[in-house]
């Protein structure tokens, strides 16, 4: 018996797009999301190069694709905890962890006001505090609140929340749990992880406060981000008059990530951007091996070279060091063409650190083969269950897309297949 | 636990101390060590550069060879020796074709070795295998209110790199120090390069480095400094004096190998102690500790 | 079927403590003699979703109007079935959440927000969806290469009934000449065999219909009924297919204009593409070979763009070379290697090999006895350097997509009276190339259009598959530059979204970005004038016209954003849900206080894709802006009627402003054109408002983008301060 | 710091010499460096170091044999290990330029002190199978001539300080009993050394 329907494992661009391209094919689809929101890590980005738009404008979009879509059910707070069967047949489990606030949630946010624990803000990388039970971020979808159970335990609190809320949305007991699905084939989309910055002790990140990574500096340039959307010192909050952005900061390296992310020039050149719109009399540095803007991005290239007033060093930064009396940060590279090592001083430094493929540190529950980097390879494994997006390779938002959409293809002749 | 032991050539010359020390703090901490019959030297880092990288792994492997009819792991106190001793393992056990040649090599003394056995730090045995909980357990002189810098030098932690700590930043050292009840200083170039290899021929070079790791680890308020390195403390310590002349500075920095902070802390007799043999004096400095 | 409403205020998330409830309630219930009005604390909640669902039950509620919350949020909640229309009045997130609570000017706000909202729902009506007749369900894909054959056997793999058309007298395009791959799968290191064979076999496995020696000579129809003429020799076949896949690839970028790198001039100078047959061949002996890269290539006198796919090309071919000849000298002379993601490995690998990479530009090429010299500039070393004795110097000559092979469609001459009205502000129209590829019989040009440099590409990178001729889709280098890598995804890809755009047709529904829209545009062809705006102006080439100028709408090629509806002066074009009388008659229901209320009134027309949802935001974070403001949301502002300014106006508002998306060359418009066009229609009326005596400041556009919702207290605020220093609107007492 | 600046005139790329390089035991690493110049900054010696190892590598390449085997590049290395723990391209850098002492050393570029230091360290260990640095240093003065015992002097002090805390054994230790066979084992590993290069 045929089974038409679709599991789609993360609720990122490339995990959204393809239950949305199986879904308005015909398609059952279901989304599971291990966040308390849909969206994944392009939530978290400012802009998308080469446009300079704001990725929310498309998640709306394609969240009103889904609010539309009788045929799209989505779970958030979900994992995958086992997946049996063959293509065609899979029974998957899926464990939900608790929100612990129910669907009578109406999101007025009188709990937030009550609620005296404050947490560090994991949307902005611990750059901010939010209270224990907050909205994940101000575009949240769904928009429900979520309490971060742990840290309400820590703080002794019992739950000023749920005396405030007038709707009997907050359950302190909330607990896990399981449920069952039968669907025909799986897209498995979980995207990727920034990779950890404190593996590359020779860069200072974790020691001196103002080396940063470009996920983070995403969030510092966003109008709704720890700062405001002010790029500053996290040391003293003060303005920067320089910023060096270090290029291949793990990736292209057989010590961390063998293969290059792919986007991190790109995201450099277009942090630039957001530096030079604030700063116009800023200093930025980039420092690189390649500077690898290919296709039509190489357009957006040549326009920050032009516009940004960008210098560009051929040499990967060897060294950072902090002047501990000022904050300010010495970047030791050696400049190849011109032919000496240098000692250039910055308010702050970003990191652009590369693209982890979520599978390297999750793999997933069923036969796969995986890459030296914990990429899985594409058609090996179990027959059914389709990779889509940023745990094949390290890819631009527009590629993931591509990709995800090929693989909502994939998805549906699994079904067919499976007949 | 029982190791065989590898003392290295500077054991019976300028790392007395060092030999002296991991002796004494070996017995306290209950940890055996059975010295290599007929070791011989390692090469360092100095003969491959003469003989070539094969010549120098197979000559340190004879090491190895004796050592594996014991079945136990290979510690040495020789941050060098470590370095040629743990290159050569890995190689036998990962480099199917390096282990056959150097086997060939080997049996011209009717030797072999078939790559079973582990080589290790005795720093690595103290933290892993003893545990900083007994060591704690055992200071009877609590080192409080010691500042002292934690330099673990080059090789030891990039021989081979992730295995055994961060390669630039290792924090071991620290935890020790801090298991003695002293304080570490604030100390970024830990992990840097003393430029030893140069003393001889390139002295600048071994001043230069050690002006500033003097210079970091004086700002961070380092009284003494320790090492698990033989070559390290030569340098630091036989040339405080003309990096003190070059630069015109006046530091006066004792620079121990852990294991005799550790004798000191464990109250351990004078001869574990082996403090006589140190250069810059640190009976200023470890008054109130060393009786 | 007749409409029975019934209206539900919830009074839950403080919109009850706000509100003067019952005054809203009577808005309904007298002034609309709405028979149903019913207050929950909480809606949203199972006890008030029960609730509706029992009205709907018992009493035969068909009209559902629901005024609390944004429609943002809680659709999963408030779904009530496809034959009932819910609308959703958003007291919340744009009434209590910005502006004053208890306060007389936040009550009438949403007293007004209660009369648009019922009025909307008697001028809206259930959609029936558009079928089309001899709906068929073939895909089409033009371009048997890569991508083309990928994207055949994709979609035939998923059960669709694919016809392949390839202009060659064989299969495979640039791809199938080749001797080897590049690595497609880890560890991304090694040489692969040429996979077009395997891809053909499974072509004719999956029962693909196949066209060789074929090219396409007249696309007509729409997605469902495409009518295409495919010419084989001299015959031709007529087949009729739901979607097609554009997959024509691409051309190697003219070597004769490299000549400053010799090409043309010394015979061993060559492209890699010869250089590709030379191996393919057997022929490939030599000893020392360059390779050249960016020849053509990210250079503003040449290519602009990077190929994309020559590096690791070049990376190939030198692997060629080392195969053969484990001893030759190989150099890659490069500005940036780019080998993309695991591409590194395949860099890595072809260094090991023995490739040596320099990074220089190349200043002069020499010939001497056969043999040639490089005169580079080496920047990691920062010298000039030489090299000589070269067998073959290969330059990585880039792409250029067959799109853009051909002439531009040249604007076709006005027509008499359009000639008066010319100096008119008119949008920008995007090129269309006459490239020969899929001969469009469709009123605005016979190809896809392009976006830059003749790639008809989308301009979202969200939507990569956006396209501006609905069930045409764009795959491979004929596209963008890429890799195969990307290209065999691409393929996939746009198959994907060619057999969605067949289902979505056949159950009458939109594509993306409207998708499951069952509303499409009616046109009263009895009052046109054949003025052809509509013709002109739908983005997606949906109008085709007749010889007298009448629209010829194609109803599944269409996107639903409403453009011809705000172009056309006749209003004779309206959806059932949507149309000129209905946000009219929103305008004229909105309570107009006297002058000496000093109650100014500002209408604002609001793009429902980013204005929107960033007008919610504002709310969501409590920004406070005034009261005088009435929001309408349209589609698209391209759907933006002029007459609703003219009622706007005559009816006494002291302000219009419109907030659309950004336009220009990065523009954010989700229909292209939208927001521009409803600037110039905008325009056109400044001159009559002044000729009336009304400040032409009074109507602004302006432009929003969601993440600017911290922006927007201020723009509406400095806007009725604005007016306010005009004063209020003359007209208003004649209202 | 300024590094040293390569040539003025065209350089000719010649891969002979790269070929040789490349045949030795690490030689063939060099290969895959990309320039990005991260073994500069990571050497402990890089205020003196007249190239950069991956300058070295490039001159390798462009086969300026001469200008490598007189630079002080690999002399200075001291086998810190940071820029091989380091390198992105995983290449064994302080092996390489053992390799490349080893080689400057048998094609008779001997000029920098520590190929003296080098040889002596080798002779003195290979002659009792342990090391005695009293031998040693004998050992390098005798090779680098009375001059440098003269630019030396201010070692004085360090030897006398040595002396007095027991640190300078004056007596030899003992030749290990199994010297014959590591001196078969040596030349055993020299003579496969030596074929595996071929």
């Amino acid at each position: 018996m045929a089974n038409k329907s679709i599991l789609v494992v993360g609720g990122g661009i490339s995990g959204i797009t393809a239950a949305l391209e199986a879904a308005e094919a015909g398609c059952e689809v279901y989304i599971a999301e291990k966040n308390p929101y849909l969206g994944g890590r392009v939530t978290q980005i400012n802009q998308y190069f080469p446009k300079l738009c704001p990725p929310n404008c498309g998640l709306e979009i394609n969240f009103q694709r889904i609010r539309n879509n009788p045929r799209i059910n989505f779970f958030t707070l979900a994992e995958v905890e086992n997946i049996s069967g063959q293509e065609g047949n899979f029974d998957v489990t899926l464990k939900i962890n608790p929100r612990y606030v129910n669907d009578n949630c109406t999101g007025c946010g009188k709990c937030v006001e009550a609620c005296p624990v404050e947490v560090d803000n994991p949307f902005n990388y611990g750059m901010n505090k939010i209270k224990a039970i907050h909205l994940p971020h101000d575009f949240a979808f769904p928009m429900k609140y979520v309490i971060k159970a742990d840290a309400c335990k820590e703080a002794g609190c019992a739950g000023k929340c749920a005396e405030v809320c007038e709707y009997k949305a907050i359950e302190p007991d909330m607990q896990s749990k399981t449920m069952n699905l039968n669907v025909g084939a799986i897209v498995w989309a979980t995207g990727w992880n920034p990779y950890d910055a404190n593996k590359l002790s020779y860069y200072g990140f974790g020691r001196f406060k103002n080396v940063v990574t470009n996920v983070m500096l995403e969030r510092m340039a966003a109008m709704n981000g720890p700062t405001g959307g002010k790029i500053v010192r996290p040391s003293d909050g003060k303005e920067i008059k320089s910023i060096a952005f270090v290029q291949c900061a793990g990736s292209r390296d057989e010590n961390h990530l063998k293969a290059c992310s792919s986007v991190c020039c790109l995201a450099s050149l277009k942090h630039a951007t957001y530096v030079r719109e604030q700063y116009p009399d800023a200093e930025i540095s980039i420092y690189y091996i390649d500077i690898r803007a290919r296709g039509k991005y190489e357009d957006f290239f040549t326009k920050v070279q032009e516009e940004a007033n960008v210098t560009l060093i051929k040499g990967k930064a060897g060294e950072i060091e902090e002047d501990q009396t000022n904050g300010q940060l010495v970047v030791i590279a050696e400049d190849q063409e011109a032919k000496q090592v240098t000692r250039k001083s910055y308010d702050l430094v970003v990191l652009a650190t590369g693209m982890a493929p979520s599978t390297a540190t999750a793999a997933i529950p069923a036969d796969m083969a995986y890459d030296e980097d914990g990429f899985v390879v594409p058609g090996a494994g179990t027959a059914g269950i389709v990779v889509a997006g940023c745990v094949k390779n390290p890819l631009d938002v527009a590629s993931a897309v591509r990709d995800a959409t090929a693989a909502a293809l994939k998805a549906i002749q699994s079904t067919v297949r499976g007949q | 636990m029982r190791y065989s032991y590898y003392p290295g050539c500077s054991s019976e010359a300028t790392a007395k101390a060092n030999a002296h020390s991991i002796e004494g703090v070996a017995k306290a901490l209950d940890v055996q060590l059975e010295e290599i019959p007929d070791w011989n030297c390692c090469g360092a880092t100095v003969a491959s550069g003469v003989v070539g990288d094969f010549t120098q792994l197979v000559v340190t492997a004879r090491n190895l060879a004796i050592a594996e009819a014991k079945g136990q792991d290979v510690v040495t106190g020789c941050s060098s020796c470590y370095m040629t001793l743990a290159v050569a393992n890995k190689k036998f056990k990962e480099d199917e074709h390096f282990r056959t040649m150097a086997n060939e090599a080997l049996s011209a003394a009717g030797m072999q070795y078939n790559g079973t056995l582990q080589v290790r730090q005795f720093l690595d045995v103290i933290y892993n295998d003893v545990g900083l909980e007994k060591v704690a357990q055992k200071v009877k002189k609590p080192l409080k209110g010691l500042t002292v810098a934690g330099y673990v030098g080059c090789q030891t932690v990039r021989a081979l790199p992730y295995e055994f700590d961060d390669p630039e930043q290792p924090v071991f050292m620290d935890r020790l120090i801090e298991a003695l009840g002293a304080t570490p200083a604030d100390f970024p170039l830990r992990a840097r390069c003393c430029g030893s290899s140069s003393t001889i021929p390139a002295r600048d070079i071994v001043l230069d480095l050690g002006y500033k790791l003097f210079e970091s680890a004086s700002s961070g308020g380092a009284q003494v400094m320790v090492t698990p390195c033989p070559m390290c403390q030569l340098n630091l310590d036989a040339y405080q004096k003309l990096v003190n002349r070059k630069y015109g500075t006046s530091f006066n920095i004792p620079v121990l190998f852990f294991t005799q902070l550790m004798a000191v802390a464990f109250g351990l007799s004078p001869e574990a102690q082996a403090l006589k043999y140190n250069i810059v004096s640190p009976h200023g400095a470890l008054l109130q500790f060393a009786k | 079927m007749e409409k029975k409403i019934a209206v539900y205020i919830c009074t839950g998330c403080g919109i009850g403590d706000a509100l003067d409830i019952d005054a809203l309630s009577k808005v309904a219930k007298s002034e609309f003699k709405v028979p149903i009005c019913k207050t929950d604390g909480q809606l949203c909640g199972p006890e008030g979703v029960a609730l509706i669902k029992q009205d709907i039950e018992s009493e035969g509620v068909n009209t559902v109007v629901i005024a609390g919350c944004s429609a943002r949020v809680n659709f999963d909640v408030f779904k009530f079935g496809p034959d009932n229309i819910v609308e959703r009045i958003n007291l919340r997130e744009q009434v209590i959440w910005c502006h004053t609570a208890d306060d007389e000017d936040t009550q009438m706000l949403a007293e007004d927000y209660m009369r648009m909202g019922l009025v909307k729902q008697k001028n809206m009506y259930v959609p029936e969806p558009y079928q089309v007749e001899s709906f068929s369900r073939n895909i089409l894909v033009v371009g048997g290469g890569l991508t083309g054959l990928t994207a055949a056997v994709e979609s035939a793999k998923a059960g669709y009934s694919t016809i392949l058309v390839e202009k060659d007298a064989e299969l495979g395009g640039y791809v199938g000449k080749m001797y080897k791959q590049v690595p497609m799968k880890p560890p991304y290191t090694d040489l692969e065999e040429n996979c077009i064979p395997n891809l053909v076999k499974a072509a004719e496995d999956a029962g693909v219909k196949i066209y060789k020696s074929a090219t396409v000579e007249n696309t007509a129809g729409a997605p469902g009924m495409f009518d295409v003429t495919i010419k084989q020799g001299d015959s031709t076949v007529q087949e009729r297919v739901g979607a097609i896949v554009l997959a024509t690839g691409a051309k190697p970028y003219e070597a004769d204009k490299l000549g400053h790198l010799g090409f043309g001039k010394f015979p061993n100078v060559i492209t890699q593409s010869m250089f590709e047959e030379m191996a393919t061949a057997g022929k490939l002996e030599a000893s020392k070979v360059a390779f050249i890269q960016c020849a053509g290539s990210r250079d503003q006198e040449h290519l602009p763009y990077c190929s994309a796919a020559c590096c690791i090309e070049s990376i190939k071919q030198a692997l060629y070379v080392k195969e053969k000849n484990a001893e030759a000298n190989v150099y890659v002379y490069y500005k940036d290697i780019r080998s993309n993601g695991q591409y590194e490995h395949f860099y890595m690998k072809a260094q090991q090999e023995g490739v040596v990479f320099v990074k220089g530009d190349v200043t002069e090429i020499t010939e001497e006895d056969g043999k040639l010299t490089i005169e580079a500039d080496d920047k990691t070393m920062g010298t000039t350097s030489l090299a000589d004795e070269f067998d073959y110097v290969v330059l990585a000559n880039g792409m250029v997509p067959t799109a853009a092979l051909g002439d531009l469609v040249e604007e076709e001459p006005a027509a008499d009276e359009a000639a008066a009205a010319s100096d008119e502000p008119k949008a920008s129209t995007p090129p269309v190339i006459k490239a020969n590829l899929l001969n469009l019989a469709y009123r605005q040009g016979p190809e896809l259009p392009a976006l830059k440099y003749g790639f008809p590409d989308s301009h979202y990178i969200c939507f990569p598959y956006e396209t501006r001729r609905t069930g045409i889709y764009a795959a491979g280098v004929v596209r963008a530059p890429m890799d195969m890598l990307s290209a065999v995804e691409d393929g996939a890809g746009a198959a994907m979204k060619a057999v969605q755009c067949v289902e979505a047709t056949e159950m009458g529904q939109a594509v993306h970005p409207r998708s499951g829209d069952m509303s499409f545009p009616e046109f009263n062809m009895n009052r046109c004038t054949q003025c052809k705006r509509c013709t002109e102006e739908c983005p997606f080439g949906a109008i085709n016209e007749d010889e007298k100028g009448n629209p010829l709408p194609n109803p599944s090629r269409c996107r639903r954003c409403g453009t011809c509806m705000g172009a056309c002066p006749e209003r004779i074009i309206s959806f059932k849900n949507y149309s000129v009388p209905m946000v009219g008659n929103m305008v004229k229901t909105i309570e107009m206080p006297e002058e000496d209320e000093e109650k100014p009134r500002i209408l604002i027309f609001a793009c429902e894709n980013d204005a929107i949802p960033a007008l919610d935001m504002a709310g969501i974070n409590r920004l406070q802006y005034n009261a005088w403001v009435r929001i309408i949301p349209l589609r698209c502002l391209g759907s933006l009627n002029l007459v609703w300014i003219n009622d706007a106006m005559g009816g006494g508002f002291d302000g219009v402003l419109l907030m659309g998306c950004k336009h220009g060359d990065d523009y954010q418009c989700h229909f292209m054109k939208g927001s521009e066009l409803a600037e110039i229609r905008l325009s056109k009326i400044s001159e009559t408002l002044d000729r009336l005596g009304l400040e032409s400041e009074r109507v602004r556009a302006t432009t929003v983008n969601i993440m600017d919702y911290d922006k927007i207290p201020a723009m509406l605020d400095e806007f009725a301060a604005d007016l306010e220093e005009l004063g209020p609107n003359p007209m208003k007492d004649f209202a | 710091m300024e590094q040293k600046n390569v040539f003025s005139e065209p350089v000719k790329y010649d891969l002979t010499f790269a070929r040789e390089i490349f045949r030795l035991e690490n030689g063939s690493y060099i290969k895959q460096c990309m320039n990005c110049g991260m073994c500069a900054i990571s050497c402990a010696t890089r205020d003196v170091m007249d190239y950069s190892p991956r300058q070295l590598f490039n001159l390798i390449k462009l086969g300026k044999k001469e200008e490598v085997l007189t630079s002080n590049t690999f002399w200075s290395c001291t086998s810190c290990c940071t820029c091989k723990a380091r390198c992105p391209r995983g290449i064994p850098i302080i092996d390489v330029m053992h390799d490349l002492k080893k080689y400057a050393i048998d094609h008779g570029y001997t000029n920098y002190p520590q190929a003296a230091f080098y040889k002596a360290f080798w002779n003195e260990m290979s002659v009792r199978g342990r090391m005695f640095e009293g031998g040693m240093t004998a050992r390098y003065f005798l090779i680098r001539g009375l001059d440098e015992i003269l630019k030396a002097m201010d070692m004085k002090d360090v030897g006398i300080d040595m002396l007095k805390h027991g640190r300078m054994p004056l007596l030899p230790p003992k030749k290990i009993r199994g010297l014959g066979g590591l001196k078969k084992i040596i030349s055993k590993a020299q003579e496969l050394d030596r074929k595996e290069a071929r």
